[in-house]
C-alpha cells in the first residue's frame, strides 16, 4: 500500500492443487473466526488479560506454514494465534490456553503470548519483541548439526528490527549458512507509532548487509507468501542459508484488544481500505471464484464448518476446568 | 498551605512530576516506546507531549539497550534523561547500559564524570501478563553500587521521589505497581520532594513490625487492620528506596516490637526480602523474640492463570496468617 | 580405585569435564567467543578443538546476547550447548535471553519444552581488571526461578559438578573464579559426578560456622587454620550450588556452633550472603549466640589500583578478625 | 591490503598548513613511544593487569581527531591509549592511570580499560566491546538538543560489529540526524579470531542500510584519515546526520601485552608486511620529506621530545602514590 513490493515469483496458482488452496482458505478463515471469538471473550470479560489479534495477516502465517513440514520450526510472537493455528494448532486447546485452563497446550501457564506445541514444530509465541529470533536461529543451527533436512522460520513484526539481538542472529545464521527464514511482518504499526518513525532506511537492505538473500512481498496473497516461501525453504533446505522475507500487512485491530480508540495513531480511512480492498480471505476467495476453481457455495461451505469447530472449541476452553493450585510449583525444573 | 482533599492517582502524580521537573529545568526529557502520543500503554505520560513536545517527549523505536545507552551519553554531557523502560522484565536487556556504564561511570572516572539519569519502569504481578511481563527484579537493581533504586507505594510518594529521583545527580531505578496506577491518593498541590534513605512509617504499632515495599505496602496495611481486629498492633515500614537504605528505622522497629516479616513482590530466593531480613536479624539480634520472617513472590515463573498466579504473591490473608503465627496465635 | 596422586589444575579439570561429556554425548557443543584455537583467553579450553573440530568447538562473533540465544535455540531442539560467557560482567547482556527465554521455557510451555543448556562463566576480582571485567553476579541468576546456579570452589568439585551440569535438563548457570583456574587440586581418573544441591563440609569444626562460595572456600579455609592456632574450630562449609541450595547442612552447623559468617565474593548488598545469612538466622534461630555475620565484596565498583582493590574482597584476615570478635576474643 | 579502499577525498597535504602535519607526525610519535613504554611497564612487572596496545593504529586516531575541536566528544575502547592521547590527554597522567596512582585520570580507579578525560572531550575508554556506542550518539543527541554545534566520535574496533547495540543506536542516529561519527578501526582481528569469520557480507553496507553515509578508506594514511573525517564532522556539524568510517588498520603487537605466540591465528609475515610497508609514522615522513615539506632532522627532533616527555610522564607515573585507602568508598554516588 505505503510501498512497493519486489519479487522474482509470479503467483502461479494453477500450478497447485485446487484442494490446497481450499485448504488455505479453511486455515485463513479459521484464524479470522478465532480472532472474532478471541475479541468476544475479551468484551465479555470472559477472557483474562489482554490479546493481540492477527485478523488481516492471516496470508502471512498461513502462506508461510503451508510451505513447511509439520516437523519444521517456527518462532511466533505476541501476535502469535496465527502462527500456531497455521503450523497445526487445534483451536479448542488454544481457546483453553487463552482462558487459563488446564487443558490448554501450556497447561494454562503461557496464556496467549506463550502458545508453544513442539509437536507441530511450534517452539513458541514470545512476549519479548524480537526474543524468539535467537530461538529460531539456534533451531536451525541444531537441525544443521543433527543432519536433519528442518527449516526454522521466525515470524515477527517490524518492530522487532529495532532489537539489536535480531543482527547478532542474522550475522552468525549468514556465516554458517544455517536453514533459517526470517518473516517480516510488516503491517505498518509497533504498538501505536507508524513503522516510519521507528525505523531508518529500508527494511530489506538490512538484511542483505549481512549478505542474506531478502526479498519484500505482498503480503496479503497468500499464493505469493506460499510460492515465495516455497523457494525460500527449498533454498534453504538445499543448504544455500537463511532467507528474509519482508511481508507488506495490516491487522485489523488494535495493538491489542484494549485498544478502540486508534485515530490518534491511524484514520478510520486507512483501516477500512485494507479491510475492503485488500482482504488475503477476500483476494484467495476472488482468485478462485473468478478462476473457476472452485464456486462461492463451497467457500460458503468451509467457512461454516470453520465456525462452528471455532465455537465448539470456545465452548471447550469456557468449560474446561483451571489447573489445580498444585500446579503452580510444577513445571519449574525438568 | 497543603490542600488535603486534593487527590491523585498514583499515574497522575508521577505525571505531575514529570511535568513540573520539565517545566523547572530544559535539560530533562523522556525517551523510551510510545511515550509521546500514546503516552504508555499505562496512559501514564498522556498530555505530556502536548506541553513540552516531540522533542522532550521523545518516542523510541524497540530498542532498549540501545536508548538507555543513548540516555547514558546524554546524561553524561549535561542532560537529565527520563527512560521510560516499560516492563520491569524488559531491564534484561539494558544490565549491561545501566549497570556496565551508568552505574560505574562516575567511580571509574575518579568521580570526574557523572550520570543523572532515571530509569522508570514498572513491577507486579496479577495483571494476567505471564512470565515475561509481570517480574519484580529490584533485587538486581539494588545490588548494583551506584545506583539508586527507588520503590514508592503511595501517590504522595510517587509524586515526592520522583522529584528528587530527576535532581539526584546519581542514575536512579524508579520502579513502579502497573497495579497501582489507578489507586488514589493525597497529594499537596505544593512543591515538595521526599529525600531519599528514609523510611516512612505507614503505621504505627506495638508487636510486631512488617517491613514492605512497593505493592506490598498496601498488602501489609490490609493485614494490619485484619490484626489489629484480633487484639495484635502492626507497625508497617515503607523503605521508600531500597538503596540507599534506611535500615535503622526498622531495625529499631524490630527493636520495639521484637518480631518481624518482610514483605517483598520479588522473587523470594536472593530476593530483597533477604536482605531486609538479614539486617533486622543483624540489628536486632539482641531483641528478636522470633525469627524474621520473609514474604516473597513465589519461586516460579509468574503463570497466566488466575487460577496460579494470585497464588503466587503474599496477600493481606497470607500476611495476617503469618504474622499471627509469629505472635504465637494458634 | 582412585588414583589419589592424581592432580589437575582447575582449568584441566574443566576441560577434562567437557571433553568427556562430548565424548559421551554427541549432541553436547560449546559455542563462544575464541573458544576453538585460542581456547578462551584463560586458556581453559586449550585442545578440544583439536579433539572435537571446529563444528563442535565453535568460535562465536562478539555477540553475547545473540549466541546465547542462538544457544536456547539449540536446546529446545535436542542440542546440548555449553555456551561460554568469557567474563561474568557480560552476562549484563544475555539477561534477556537466559532469564526471560532460557530459565522460563520449560514453565511456560507447561513443561512440554525443556532447555539443557549451560552457561559456562567466570567471577572474580583482584585480577587488575576494574569495574567491567571483575564483578561475581552470582545473586542475580541464582534469583530466577527456572534456573540453577553452581559454584565449585576445587577442581575435583569443578569437574564433578561440570558433569552434572551438562546432564541437567535445565538451564545452570555455571560460575568459574578467574583467579582459581590455575589451583590444583585432587581429581581421580575414574568417571564420577557430583549431584545439584548437596553442600560439601569443606573443613569439620564446632565453634563457628564460615559458610563460603567460590573463591571464599579457600579463604575461609585460610581463616580456619588461623583461628586453629588461637583454639577456635571453625567448621567451613560450601554449598557449591546456590540453586538448589542444600540449607540444611549449613543450618545444622550453625545449629552445632551456635554462629555463623557467610562470605561470598559478590557485592555484599542483596547479595548471595544475604540469603544465606537470612536462612542461618531463620533456621537456626533459636540456637545462635551472636547474629550471623555478612561478609561480601565492598559495595563499590571494582577499582583497578592494586591499592585498593584488594581491599574490596573478604581476605583470610578478615574473615580471621570477624571470627575472632564473633567467638568473643578481644 | 586484503580489502580495497573506496573514498571521494584526495589527500591534499598541500592545502594544509606544513606545521599542521608536523603537529601530527608528533602526536602519532607519541602514541607510538607511549605504547613502547606501556609494553616495557609490563613486562617488567611493573604495570598491574594486561593492556591492549594501539602501535600500528597511530593514524586513525590522530586523523580523527585533529578534524575534532577540543569541546567534541570521543568515546573510546580497551585499545583506547591511542585516542586518549589524540584527543589531549596528558602521557604523565595516562601513565599514572595505569599504574594505578592517585595522579592519574581516574584516581587510579580505571586503569588502562577506563580512562576518561572530559576536559578534553574524552567520554572515557570501555572495556565492553560496542559498549560505548550508546553513549557516544547520546553525547550527540545532548549536543544536538543543547543546541551546540558538538560532534560525537565513536570510535571502535570491528569486532563491535557483533554487539546488537550499535545497530540499535545506528538506527536512532539515522532517524533523529545526529552528529555523530562511528569510526570502525578494523585491525582485521577481533582478539585471536580473523574477522572475517565474524562477519558476514562487508561493512559498510550494515551502516548504509540504516541510511547512514559510510566510506571505507586506509587507516595508515594520517592525512586521509583527517581529510576525510573533517569533510564527516563539517556534514555533521551542518545538520546532515550521522556517518561511519571503516579504517582499514592493523595493531602491530598482540591482542593484549600478554599475547606474545601469536602464529596460530596470524602469520609473522603478515605482521612484517604491514610494520614495513604501511607503519603510518613512516608512510607521513616519507610524504613530508619527499614532499620537501619538511626534513628527517626535524622529524628526528620531533621524535628526541616526544620520547623524554614520555619518559619523564613514565617516571611521573611510577614515581606517583597509590591512592589512599579511604579512597576505595569515595566516587561511589555523585
Ligand atoms: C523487548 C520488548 N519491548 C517492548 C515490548 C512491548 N511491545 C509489545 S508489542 C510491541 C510492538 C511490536 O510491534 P511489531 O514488532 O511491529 O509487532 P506487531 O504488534 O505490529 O505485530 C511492543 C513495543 C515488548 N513486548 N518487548
Ligand atoms: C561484550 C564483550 N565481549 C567480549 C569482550 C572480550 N574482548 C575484549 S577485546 C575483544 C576483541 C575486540 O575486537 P575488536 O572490536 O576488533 O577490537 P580490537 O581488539 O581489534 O581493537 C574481546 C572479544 C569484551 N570486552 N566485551
Ligand atoms: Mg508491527
Ligand atoms: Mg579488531
Amino acid at each position: 500500500m505505503t510501498k512497493k513490493t519486489e519479487s522474482n515469483t509470479k503467483s502461479r496458482p494453477e500450478a497447485v492443487d485446487v484442494e490446497q488452496w481450499l485448504h488455505v482458505y479453511e486455515q485463513m478463515v479459521k484464524i479470522r473466526e478465532f480472532e472474532e471469538k478471541a475479541n468476544e471473550l475479551y468484551l465479555k470479560a470472559i477472557m483474562p488479560g489482554l490479546t493481540h489479534l492477527y485478523s488481516g495477516q492471516e496470508a502471512v502465517a498461513v502462506g508461510v506454514c503451508e510451505a513447511l513440514r509439520r516437523e519444521d520450526y517456527i518462532t511466533s510472537t505476541h501476535r502469535g494465534h496465527g502462527h500456531c493455528l497455521a503450523k497445526g494448532a487445534s483451536v479448542d486447546l488454544m481457546f483453553a490456553e487463552l482462558l487459563g485452563k488446564e487443558a490448554g497446550y501450556c497447561r494454562g501457564k503461557g496464556g496467549s503470548m506463550h502458545i508453544a506445541d513442539p509437536a507441530s514444530g511450534n517452539l513458541g509465541a514470545n512476549a519479548i519483541v524480537g526474543g524468539s529470533a535467537g530461538i529460531a536461529t539456534g533451531a536451525a543451527l541444531s537441525a544443521k548439526k543433527r543432519g536433519s533436512d528442518q527449516v526454522a522460520v521466525c515470524f515477527f513484526g517490524e518492530g522487532a528490527l529495532g532489537q539489536g539481538l535480531l543482527y547478532e542472529v542474522m550475522n552468525m545464521a549468514s556465516l554458517w549458512k544455517l536453514p533459517v527464514i526470517y518473516v517480516c511482518e510488516n503491517n505498518l504499526y509497533n504498538e501505536y507509532t507508524h513503522y516510519s518513525e521507528a525505523l531508518a532506511g529500508e527494511v530489506t537492505p538490512r538484511a542483505k548487509a549481512f549478505g542474506i538473500h531478502a526479498e519484500t512481498i505482498d503480503g496479503q496473497d497468500v499464493q505469493l507468501v506460499y510460492e515465495t516461501t516455497k523457494r525460500l525453504v527449498e533454498r534453504a533446505r538445499r543448504g544455500e542459508g537463511p532467507a528474509f522475507l519482508e511481508c507488506m500487512t495490516y491487522r485489523y485491530y488494535g495493538h491489542h484488544v484494549g485498544d478502540i480508540s486508534r485515530t490518534y495513531y491511524r484514520s478510520k480511512e486507512e483501516e477500512q481500505e485494507w479491510r475492503e480492498t485488500r482482504d488475503p480471505l477476500k483476494i484467495l476467495a476472488d482468485k478462485l471464484v473468478a478462476g473457476k476453481l472452485t464456486d462461492q457455495s463451497v467457500l460458503d461451505h468451509i467457512q461454516a464448518d470453520v465456525r462452528s469447530e471455532v465455537e465448539k472449541g470456545m465452548q471447550f476452553g469456557i468449560d474446561a476446568p483451571y489447573p489445580d493450585q498444585s500446579e503452580v510449583n510444577e513445571d519449574v525444573y525438568a | 498551605m497543603s490542600t488535603p482533599e486534593r487527590e491523585l492517582t498514583f499515574a497522575e502524580a508521577v505525571r505531575e512530576a514529570l511535568a513540573e521537573e520539565m517545566r523547572r529545568d530544559p535539560n530533562v526529557f523522556i525517551m523510551g516506546e510510545d511515550v509521546a502520543e500514546a503516552g504508555t500503554p499505562f496512559k501514564v505520560l498522556s498530555g505530556l507531549v502536548e506541553e513540552f513536545g516531540k522533542e522532550r517527549v521523545m518516542d523510541t523505536p524497540i530498542s532498549e539497550p540501545g536508548f538507555t545507552g543513548i540516555g547514558v551519553g546524554a546524561a553524561v554531557t549535561g542532560m537529565r534523561p527520563v527512560i521510560d523502560i516499560m516492563f520491569g522484565d524488559f531491564l534484561t536487556l539494558t544490565m549491561d547500559q545501566i549497570v556496565n556504564q551508568a552505574a560505574k561511570i562516575h567511580y571509574m572516572s575518579g568521580g570526574k564524570m557523572k550520570a543523572p539519569i532515571v530509569f522508570r519502569t514498572t513491577m507486579g504481578a496479577t495483571r494476567r501478563s505471564a512470565a515475561q511481563h509481570s517480574q519484580s527484579l529490584q533485587a538486581w537493581v539494588s545490588h548494583v553500587p551506584g545506583l539508586k533504586v527507588v520503590m514508592p507505594s503511595t501517590p504522595y510518594d510517587a509524586k515526592g521521589l520522583l522529584k528528587t529521583a530527576i535532581r539526584d545527580d546519581n542514575p536512579v531505578v524508579f520502579i513502579e505497581d502497573k497495579m497501582m496506577f489507578k489507586m488514589k491518593g493525597f497529594v499537596p498541590a505544593e512543591e515538595y520532594t521526599i529525600p531519599f534513605g528514609v523510611a516512612d512509617i505507614k503505621r504505627r504499632g506495638e508487636d510486631i513490625t512488617l517491613v514492605a515495599t512497593s505493592s506490598m505496602v498496601q498488602v501489609a496495611l490490609g493485614a494490619a487492620e485484619k490484626l489489629s481486629q484480633i487484639g495484635i498492633s502492626a507497625e508497617v515500614i515503607d523503605p521508600r528506596t531500597t538503596s540507599p537504605l534506611d535500615k535503622q528505622t526498622f531495625i529499631n522497629s524490630a527493636k520495639k516490637t521484637s518480631r518481624a516479616i518482610v514483605i517483598d513482590e520479588g522473587y523470594e530466593a536472593y530476593g530483597v526480602t533477604a536482605e531486609l531480613a538479614s539486617v533486622i536479624a543483624d540489628g536486632a539480634f539482641y531483641y528478636l523474640d522470633a525469627p524474621v520472617k520473609r514474604m516473597g513472590a513465589m519461586d516460579v515463573p509468574i503463570p497466566f492463570s488466575p487460577a496460579l498466579e494470585d497464588l503466587t504473591v503474599p496477600t493481606e490473608e497470607t500476611v495476617f496468617e503469618m504474622a499471627k503465627s509469629l505472635c504465637g496465635r494458634n
